[in-house]
């Protein structure tokens, strides 16, 4: 197994990451799995999937949203795969289970396709610094042989002269892929967190369906999943199903408490950083949002 | 206005003075032409020289690169070029622009979009180094998304020290699943 | 820095490799201090290499000009050489090296790695043709990068027919945000 890992252990023994350090979300994936020593397969996403979110949690506000969607999207069908192994059974009995099958399937594919690509990269490096130990031959005509080239002709005057270096210095605007939507879609977990506490100390608890029936789109569903395994990791509430694969609920646990203090939560604060609104407007209740794949 | 025939240099000279003078890799059919010669008893030639450069210890050698023949210094030369050439060191290539170049490299031609996909990330700025280094190029938009589409140039090509695309390293054995992972990612 | 003393090529292949990458005579004083050898020594085996190239028929010599060694084609190789030159050569320049040129009037001094930054694309090509049909010249180094820096030379103002650069239309007209674009292209 070729060593992807780039990232450097902290001096701490923890990943000191920033985001930034990683290529996108299936190179800190490789980091992870090559740190665990683990070949890449499915087992081994599996194993990463809290380092995973831990990192991406570390990355506390530096995230960029519009930079971090692949990263949201990775993260939460991980964790979708880690909530369904909880499962007594492995059988497909319905569409959602089918469509967490492919979503692994799929992460899968990519992770697999971007390794192969980061490997011929290093191939390609190797190549290229061979390479760069040759100099070509790369020098201006002996003057005898430059006199024997035509005259030039520009074929332009002055104004057009002009008009072309007017052309070539002013920006070329690229087209570039619309991003509004991701920034308009900025999610909050915290936020999210806060619905599902409120609801369920009220309520008692719910299946996980009803306590998605509101959000509008897969970002604010996941984020309220998100939110759900804070809750669960923090004790408040605790997982039910009674068949096989059928609907998740979820019961609460934590008492009266009214409110927990992030302070003497770590990860909770992490948690409420992480997915901090970058921008001033409301961040939810957004028609326009949708999932940036 | 053909070389006087009587007083010839031999080919191999000719083949040697020509190849000084350019500053690209130039094609055996090309120099040919120029010599008036079969394009094969040239290759022959070049082929000797090479040999000949390389069993003689010369601090140069005759390769074929991006589809044609030019001269270059020796690899072991390299520190001491390096010392007096102040204008050609190549600023490295970063992780993130070798990787997307690979990609682009083995997907041509494709567009930003694609590339993101496969990377997970945005790669516009990656794209205008590597179009600034002339290592890609633009190659037309996409029918469906109108989106820009990107191939790799004979300078990389050049830089890699590779004859064409065909010799890039088979991405197969990197990658198990190619036919899967291209079936199940929507484009 | 000092290449390995022990896997060193021999000398006379260390001054084959960097007279290959020059095109300006190199006094053999400077090469010696590239290849850390006694002058005298360098100098010996600078003519044994000259004697070299010229019984074996090679297509290059080496000579001293100007109180330097230079490589130079063989005399009697010319009429391939001229042939060869003249063929890929048209007398219009393409839209890239007009292009190029054009950017290098507006901004002179320039580096290289500023017009590439600015057409986005690489132009070392199109730089040397510049050079070699007389229109731009070499004009210092950039303090900050170390890059040599390209101005326009009378030639082109004779061609566009101008008197000097004063008379190059003004940009401002033709380019909308002149300040934003500025402002845009931090190189």
């Amino acid at each position: 197994m070729v060593e992807v890992s780039t990232a450097e252990p902290g001096t701490d023994g923890q990943f000191a990451v920033r985001l930034d350090n990683f290529e996108g979300p299936f190179d800190l994936l490789l980091s992870l799995i090559s740190k665990h020593q683990l070949d890449v397969t499915e087992v081994a996403l599996s194993k990463v999937t809290d380092d995973f979110i831990a990192h991406i949690r570390a990355a506390g506000t530096t995230w960029d949203l519009g930079q971090a969607t692949e990263f949201l999207v990775v993260a939460a069908t991980l964790l979708d795969l880690k909530a369904a192994r909880l499962l007594p059974s492995a059988e497909v009995e319905d569409e959602e289970d089918l469509a967490l099958l492919e979503a692994r399937d799929l992460l899968f594919a990519r992770l697999l396709q971007y390794r192969a690509y980061k490997l011929a990269a290093a191939q390609l490096a190797q190549m290229l610094a061979a390479e760069s130990r040759r100099f070509p031959r790369q020098v201006r005509l002996e003057p005898q042989y430059a006199g024997l080239l035509p005259e030039v002709l520009l074929g332009l005057g002055p104004q057009e002269f002009a008009a072309m270096a007017a052309r070539a210095l002013t920006p070329r605007l690229e087209p570039v892929v619309a991003i509004d939507h991701v920034h308009g879609a900025t999610v909050s977990v915290r936020e999210h967190t806060a619905i599902l506490r409120e609801r369920l100390q009220r309520t008692g608890g719910g299946s996980f369906r009803s306590l998605t029936s509101d959000c509008q789109g897969t970002l604010e569903v996941v984020a309220r999943f998100l939110g759900l395994l804070e809750l669960y990791r923090e004790g408040f509430v605790a997982f039910e199903q009674l068949e096989a694969l059928g609907d998740l609920h979820i019961r609460w646990t934590g008492g009266d408490q009214t409110d927990i203090d992030p302070a003497l939560d770590p990860a909770a604060a992490a948690g409420a950083e992480w997915d901090e609104p970058t921008e001033d407007e409301p961040t939810q209740d957004n028609p326009d949002e949708q999932e940036p794949m | 206005m053909s070389p006087d025939e009587t007083d010839l240099p031999p080919l191999r000279a000719a083949l040697e003075a020509v190849l000084l003078v350019t500053d690209e890799p130039v094609a055996a059919v090309t120099l040919a032409q120029v010599v008036e010669r079969p394009t094969e008893e040239v290759e022959q030639t070049l082929q000797a020289l090479a040999q000949d450069y390389l069993e003689g210890g010369r601090g140069f050698e005759l390769r074929t690169v991006a589809g044609g023949w030019r001269l270059y210094t020796r690899a072991d030369c390299a520190p001491y070029v390096e010392r007096f050439v102040l204008d050609g060191q190549q600023a490295r290539l970063t992780q993130a622009a070798l990787e997307t170049l690979s990609v682009i490299a083995y997907r041509q031609p494709v567009s930003r979009a694609r590339v993101s996909a496969v990377r997970g990330v945005n790669v516009d700025g990656v794209v205008r180094t590597l179009l600034a280094r002339g290592l890609i190029t633009e190659a037309g938009t996409d029918e469906e998304t109108g989106g820009i589409l990107y191939r790799t140039t004979p300078l990389l090509l050049e830089r890699l020290g590779l004859q064409s695309l065909d010799e890039l390293p088979d991405l197969a054995p990197l990658l198990p699943d190619l036919a899967d992972v291209e079936a199940g990612q929507a484009s």
